[in-house]
């Protein structure tokens, strides 16, 4: 038996050693699909380390440390891996939907040139490196790393298309928008260190269970630590980036953008769940702005016409309830849910993916019928949209159940109600896109087929997952949530409803989608629109950022430095103008001398 | 009255009257002629004061030997120029008051100064003394002279040599 | 009789070759101020040196007289050559050192 | 030691100038010839610092390497040299510089046997100053480092076009701002006007000591009138804080940092700047402790105004070059924020920052450099899609942004997390939020230029097309000062060890307990 600490070592260092042995080796690189080869095989290594390390977990949690920023006294801080049930299993799903995203991308990409396949190959090794480092943080410097490390490949792999300016652009503006949520982290960081003196989690987990972790600002340093994982994990107001982010390739938006990253907020908040619970305000802050993001994004979704954008503000929302399960305090159902989302949303990223791919547009008009073309994927697809909306017997259906239930539990009424709605909007509008793209009456330009093998293998693993996880806790009952009776009855009503909705609209014609439009016009214009978020930060951005700098060069250029100029200026002017005394005319010279004297005299006398 | 309070207020108006006519006088050649008046009165204030020896060398270096050069240098100009040389003068209220004030000032200083009113007995030849003082307690400056007329000579030759 | 007297005599002697130097326009009219002002200095030093009973006064008006004579002749020298150059000895005209 | 009796120090300082000697006197009309003398001579002066840092006795601590020979015994003057920790980091990066500067400027034309004679020239006075142990060698080797700028700026610099403009319109017209003879002259002057405070500052202390010794060693002994260490403390801090750029006395460094060539510039803003901030540090707070104690605040508040201000000047700008000069007014800030908390963590982030700021100063003037020197324009607008023409160069100058802005795994985060650190723990906790403001400020701007660059379609009109990426000798220096920059990024306690063992005695005369 492998030790754990090992497993954990091997999961990280394989796809680092992949990154360094990409960058450093320019030939490699530029081969493309060797490339890819060599990171699927590190990734690959990774997962199965990941397997053992979760099947043989210890009891304990395990951790290693190695001195990062020596000082006087012993080391101020230290990287190393902690190893737990909840890592673990974090570990296990990151690797996994890493790996498989990798595989399709090798058929997604297949048009790529080989050094842009190459670099590729080389972010997404980075990226895997540095998600599973977050993962087996053992301490909160170390988890910041790895955040901003995360944050850089999102950036990068956003960008991947850099020719594209709206590519260029959403880039630029999810790094931006999550760094600012990261001022909040790094800060609350520093602050946590002010108080506690250290940054390792289970030095601070046995301060707050001891009670000897002083409380005074705590609860602003948790916001703060807050913050971060409103911008990674796109809460309301911060959730702006995500949307735009779907520039990017589809497989990473599968990765990053659905299944890990956007997820690490809610693994951070579970992470030092111990630290939050001391704080039960910033937790009912957490649970209200989860819900309202949850509903927000999900009246977002119902206005997209681009397939991904659906399933970005879906991402948005499910996200919502994860946070709020958490704020409730039900922090086991909201990581549930964070891990069966991760599954059916990589699931439907990755079959959006395959739409995309064989259609080459993201606009759900241009699709129809497809579903006689693509059985294979249709039949994923639904898979993972039925998941979603929280169907039984499948995964989703579990986890939303926990997190409602959580909620409830928690006697956070409001909160509840809007995920109640949320279930119904979030069933609606992804069965919009069901009907619209595999069974509606438009119809795709040319003769789409269902994917190559190496992109469908992952879709069916995913989807035989998904069906297979909720099947599994159908039969041995799921990880503890007892929820009133009534809640899965509540939430099944109103997926259905949603779904039936849907259908009737979208399908039969019953209703008609204008005539919906009319009724909620006023709600309808506003979801179109973003809510004016993104025109209130565009004016923010432009007004405050740019306008104070503009005034701030200005003033720089042409006041601080102008009165060095005008002093110099005047050394110049006034020198020219003294030049003129000396008139070349001897005689002149001995007028001042003749001056001087009587002077001289002048001040004898008065001495 | 004493001879030597007549010599002196026979000789004053004479050697002032004669230097402001140097500095007045339209005509240079006549500004030069004043000059040598001026430069023979003031040997005789010399020899008021009992310096013979400086009078005559005030009379024979100055009298004889600047005032030649001087004339020289009018009648060379005057021919290269080939006309008379005119001599104005510009600023005359300007340069009056500073001279004026300086006067004043010098004038004041002397009347508020503690000064003899009378001459000590002459301490024998003075005409002896000079050159013996002018070998032993001042040979380092004479000697100094010596070098400063060799390059004033090695000047003039240097200014009055033929352009290349 | 005092010394007052001729140190006054000296005084606007000095005086008088200072307006001289100050106003003519013609460098050899110049030189002639100069030498008037040096003549008073010279009264000066034989006064001093009278009154005080030293013969040092004589011997530095022997060496003023020396070297007034060699600057003198240079300094005709240099009015010469400038005419030479410049065809004016016009002191108003003689502005190299101009700023 | 890690010198067993070999005059290593000696020979890092002096290598570059036998160089300039010998390119003088022997390589004339020779260019290659130039370039290696220059490569060789800086390249032994590279080796020999890695030696003695890797040599370093973090047990002993201490200054190792120790060398005194006496000049003027009347007078106390001797040459005196030697390296703690913070000189033993910044004599490793100015070697590093120097010798990436000497490739970066590989394909210079105008008289580069002259050029590259100033140079070497110019950097035995950087580690001369960063290993002087006598005050009055100190100030001769500053100077030394100080006056081949104006020449080089005046004579191989470029012009910028600022149009003069606001209410001194006329004085701009008058001094000719922009031209490469204005960023000269200014930079000489301002730094002139610096080391004029230095000087007074180091003749009071000595003749308050007694006048009997230059030696720093000494003069630490000394215990110096409060009153006499305020006012000798402000004249260090004006006359040091003008290399290092402190607010608003920095108005040379954009002007001269833009006009300047890469190789200078690379110099200027990666080393020169330290060396004022090594002088607040080595003779402001090591010689004056009272001084230090009255004085922080208001070096610490101006730190922080030159971070945010820097920043916000620099999104303002509109030359690339220019950007990444006032990039380095804001990241001087962190330097000098770092020393004024007065704790450890802050300080050795305060000597980090002079490495890591250099490192990326140094890489960002290298690139932009090479990015003029092909596509012969600095103005931003203008430019754009390079990174599909030279991908290298569009790598390297996205990680130098990345470290400036302080992205972990970058030399760039440690420094400014560990000043983040000490700024909480000083006296004045609340200089942390100007500090982590600043880079959110560094973040916009470092990322809309990369994007206006590098990404994006190129531009419609013709005038870029097919430049060619970073070639040959040029890639010597992009490379060794990315792997720095990541190296020092994931691996500090390479640095911080020895950086520890010379802040936490300094701290302790300080009267802190780390």
């Amino acid at each position: 038996m492998i030790n754990a600490g090992t497993l954990a070592l091997a999961a990280l260092g394989l796809p680092f050693g992949s990154f360094v042995l990409l960058a450093v080796i320019p030939p490699l690189r530029r081969a493309g699909r060797a490339a890819g080869a060599l990171s699927i095989a590190a990734t690959g290594g990774s997962l199965l380390a990941s397997l053992i390390l979760w099947r043989g977990l210890p009891g304990q949690p395990v951790e290693l440390q190695w001195s990062w920023l020596p000082a006087e006294s012993g080391p101020m801080a230290s990287v190393g891996v902690l190893v737990d049930p909840l890592a673990a299993k974090m570990l296990v799903l990151v690797a996994l939907v890493s790996f498989l995203v990798q595989l399709y991308s090798l058929g997604y990409l297949e048009q790529e040139t080989a050094p842009a396949l190459g670099r590729y190959f080389a972010y997404h090794s980075l990226f895997a490196f540095s998600m599973i480092g977050l993962v087996l943080a053992s301490n909160f410097l170390q988890m910041f790393i790895f955040w901003e490390l995360v944050g850089l490949c999102s950036y990068l792999l956003i960008g991947f298309w850099y020719d594209k300016p709206e590519a260029a652009r959403a880039a630029v503006k999810a790094f931006w928008v999550t760094k600012a949520g990261d001022l909040g982290f790094i800060i609350g960081i520093v602050l946590l260190w002010g108080q506690a003196g250290t940054f390792n989690f289970i030095e601070l987990f046995a301060m707050a269970s001891g009670k000897t972790l002083p409380a005074a600002g705590l609860g602003l340093i948790m916001f703060l630590i807050y913050l971060g994982a409103v911008g990674k994990s796109a809460q309301f107001p911060l959730h702006v980036w995500l949307p735009d982010a779907m520039e990017g390739p589809t497989p990473v938006s599968a990765l990053i953008h659905a299944a890990t990253m956007v997820a690490a907020g809610v693994y951070l908040v579970s992470r030092v769940y111990p630290l939050f619970l001391l704080t039960p305000d910033v937790l009912a802050l957490i649970a209200w702005v989860g819900a309202f993001t949850a509903l927000l994004a999900a009246t977002l979704g119902l206005v997209q016409a681009d397939i991904k954008r659906v399933l970005a503000y879906s991402t948005v929302s499910q996200l919502g309830y994860m946070m709020a399960a958490l704020g409730a305090g039900a922090a086991a159902a909201g990581f549930f849910h964070l891990l069966t989302h991760g599954l059916f949303k990589a699931l439907l990223f990755l079959g959006a993916g395959a739409v995309i791919h064989a259609v080459g547009t993201n606009d759900i008009w241009q699709m129809g019928r497809l579903g006689r073309a693509m059985p294979q994927t249709a039949i994923v697809f639904l898979v993972g949209t039925l998941a979603l909306a929280g169907i039984w017997p499948l995964a989703g259906f579990f986890s939303k159940d926990a997190v409602l239930a959580g909620v409830w539990e928690g006697g956070l009424t409001v909160p509840f109600l809007m995920l109640a709605v949320t279930v119904f909007l979030t069933a609606f509008y992804m069965f919009r896109v069901v009907f619209v793209v595999f069974f509606g009456s438009g119809h795709a330009e040319g003769h789409p087929h269902d994917a190559p093998l190496v992109m469908t293998v992952p879709l069916w693993i995913l989807a035989i997952l998904t069906v297979g996880a909720g099947i599994r806790l159908a039969v041995g009952g799921d990880e503890g949530a007892h929820s009133p009776g009534w809640v899965p009855w509540l939430s099944s009503a109103l997926a259905v409803a949603g779904i039936a909705g849907a259908w009737l609209t979208y399908q039969r014609g019953t209703v008609s989608a204008d005539a919906l439009v009319r009724a909620f016009r006023p709600l309808y214009f506003a979801a179109v629109k973003k809510f004016w978020l993104d025109d209130l930060y565009g004016a923010i951005y432009r007004g405050v950022f740019l306008g104070v700098s503009w005034g701030v060069g200005w003033v720089d250029r042409y006041l601080v430095d102008g009165v060095v100029n005008l002093a110099s200026a005047w050394t110049l002017r006034w020198g020219d103008r003294l030049r003129q005394i000396q008139t070349g005319r001897a005689q002149d010279y001995l007028y001042g001398v003749a001056l001087g004297l009587l002077l001289v005299i002048v001040w004898s006398y008065w001495r | 009255m004493t001879l030597e309070a007549a010599g002196f207020w026979g000789l004053a108006p004479v050697l002032l009257a004669s230097s402001l006519a140097v500095v007045l006088s339209k005509n240079l050649f006549h500004s030069v002629l004043y000059l040598a008046l001026a430069l023979v009165a003031t040997a005789g204030v010399f020899l008021l004061l009992q310096a013979e020896f400086l009078a005559a060398v005030q009379v024979l270096l100055y009298a004889g030997g600047v005032i030649t050069i001087v004339v020289f240098a009018i009648v060379v100009t005057e021919r290269l120029v080939g006309e008379r040389l005119a001599q104005t003068n510009r600023g005359v209220i300007n340069g009056g008051l500073i001279s004026l004030a300086v006067l004043i000032w010098i004038v004041v200083f002397i009347a508020g100064a503690q000064l003899p009113r009378t001459a000590p007995p002459p301490p024998g030849d003075l005409t002896q003394a000079i050159g013996r003082d002018l070998l032993t307690r001042f040979v380092l400056p004479f000697e100094l002279l010596a070098v400063l007329f060799l390059a004033g000579l090695l000047g003039a030759l240097f200014f009055a040599r033929k352009e290349e | 009789m005092g010394l007052q007297p001729y140190l006054i005599l000296a005084a606007c002697l000095f005086a008088i070759g200072l307006f001289g130097v100050l106003t003519r326009r013609n460098a050899i009219g110049i030189l002639l101020g100069i030498e008037l002002m040096l003549n008073a200095v010279n009264i000066n030093l034989v006064a001093f040196a009278r009154y005080a009973a030293d013969p040092a006064g004589l011997i530095f008006t022997l060496f003023t007289i020396s070297i007034t004579v060699a600057e003198v002749a240079l300094g005709l020298a240099i009015v010469i050559l400038i005419f030479r150059v410049r065809l004016t000895v016009e002191a108003d005209h003689l502005d190299l050192l101009k700023g | 030691m890690g010198c067993n009796g070999i005059p290593l120090l000696t020979l890092i300082t002096w290598a570059p100038f036998l160089g300039a000697v010998l390119i003088m006197f022997t390589a004339r009309h020779h260019p290659l010839a130039v370039r290696l003398i220059a490569a060789v001579t800086t390249g032994i002066s590279l080796v020999l610092s890695v030696v003695v840092y890797l040599g370093y006795d973090t047990d002993a601590a201490g200054f190792q390497c120790y060398e005194k020979i006496p000049l003027v015994p009347a007078l106390g003057i001797s040459y005196e040299v030697g390296a703690d920790g913070i000189s033993l980091i910044l004599v490793l990066l100015t070697a590093i510089i120097i010798f990436s500067g000497v490739f970066a400027s590989w394909t210079i034309q105008t008289r580069s046997q002259e050029f590259y004679a100033l140079l070497l020239v110019l950097v035995t006075g950087v580690f001369g100053v960063f290993v002087s142990l006598d005050l009055f060698v100190f100030f001769l080797f500053y100077e030394l480092a100080v006056l081949p700028m104006y020449l080089l700026i005046g004579i191989w610099g470029t012009s910028a076009q600022i149009r003069p403009r606001g209410i001194f319109a006329w004085a701009m017209r008058e001094t000719g701002v922009g031209s490469k003879e204005y960023a000269a002259m200014k930079l000489t002057l301002y730094l002139l006007l610096g080391s004029a405070f230095i000087l007074v500052g180091i003749l009071a202390l000595y003749m308050a000591a007694g006048g009997s010794s230059f030696s720093f060693l000494e003069l630490e002994g000394a215990a110096f009138d409060p009153v006499l260490q305020r006012w000798v403390f402000l004249l260090f801090y004006v006359g040091f804080g003008v290399l290092a750029g402190i607010w608003p006395l920095h108005t040379w460094s954009p002007d001269g940092h833009a006009s300047a060539p890469t190789a200078v510039s690379m110099l200027h803003a990666g080393v020169l700047m330290k060396l004022g901030a090594y002088g607040v540090v080595r003779m402001g707070m090591g010689l004056l402790p009272e001084g230090t104690h009255d004085w922080v605040p208001l070096v610490g508040t101006i730190a922080t105004i030159n971070i945010v201000y820097g920043a916000l000047s620099a999104m303002a700008q509109t030359d690339l070059k220019y950007v990444i000069a006032y990039s380095s007014v804001s990241h001087m800030g962190i330097v000098m924020l770092g020393a004024a908390t007065l704790t450890e963590a802050g300080l050795n982030g305060s000597v980090f920052q002079m490495f890591a700021h250099g490192i990326m100063t140094g890489l960002f003037f290298a690139l932009v450099g090479l990015v003029y020197e092909k596509a012969h324009s600095r103005e931003i607008s203008k430019m754009g899609g390079f990174g599909r023409m030279m991908p290298g160069i569009a790598t390297a100058f996205t990680l130098g942004g990345l470290s400036s802005l302080g992205l972990p795994a970058t030399a760039g985060f440690v420094a400014e997390f560990l000043t983040f650190l000490g700024a909480w723990r000083s006296a004045h906790a609340w200089w942390l939020f100007p500090a982590v403001a600043g880079t959110f400020l560094t973040a916009i701007y470092v990322l809309r230029v990369v994007k206006q660059i590098f990404w994006g379609p190129a531009p419609a009109h013709g005038e870029f097309h097919d430049l060619p990426d970073a070639r040959g000798p040029e890639w010597v220096a992009l490379v060794l000062l990315m792997f720095v920059i990541v190296l020092f990024g994931m691996v500090p306690a390479i640095a911080i060890g020895p950086i520890d063992t010379a802040t936490v005695p300094l701290l302790t005369r300080l009267g802190i307990r780390p």
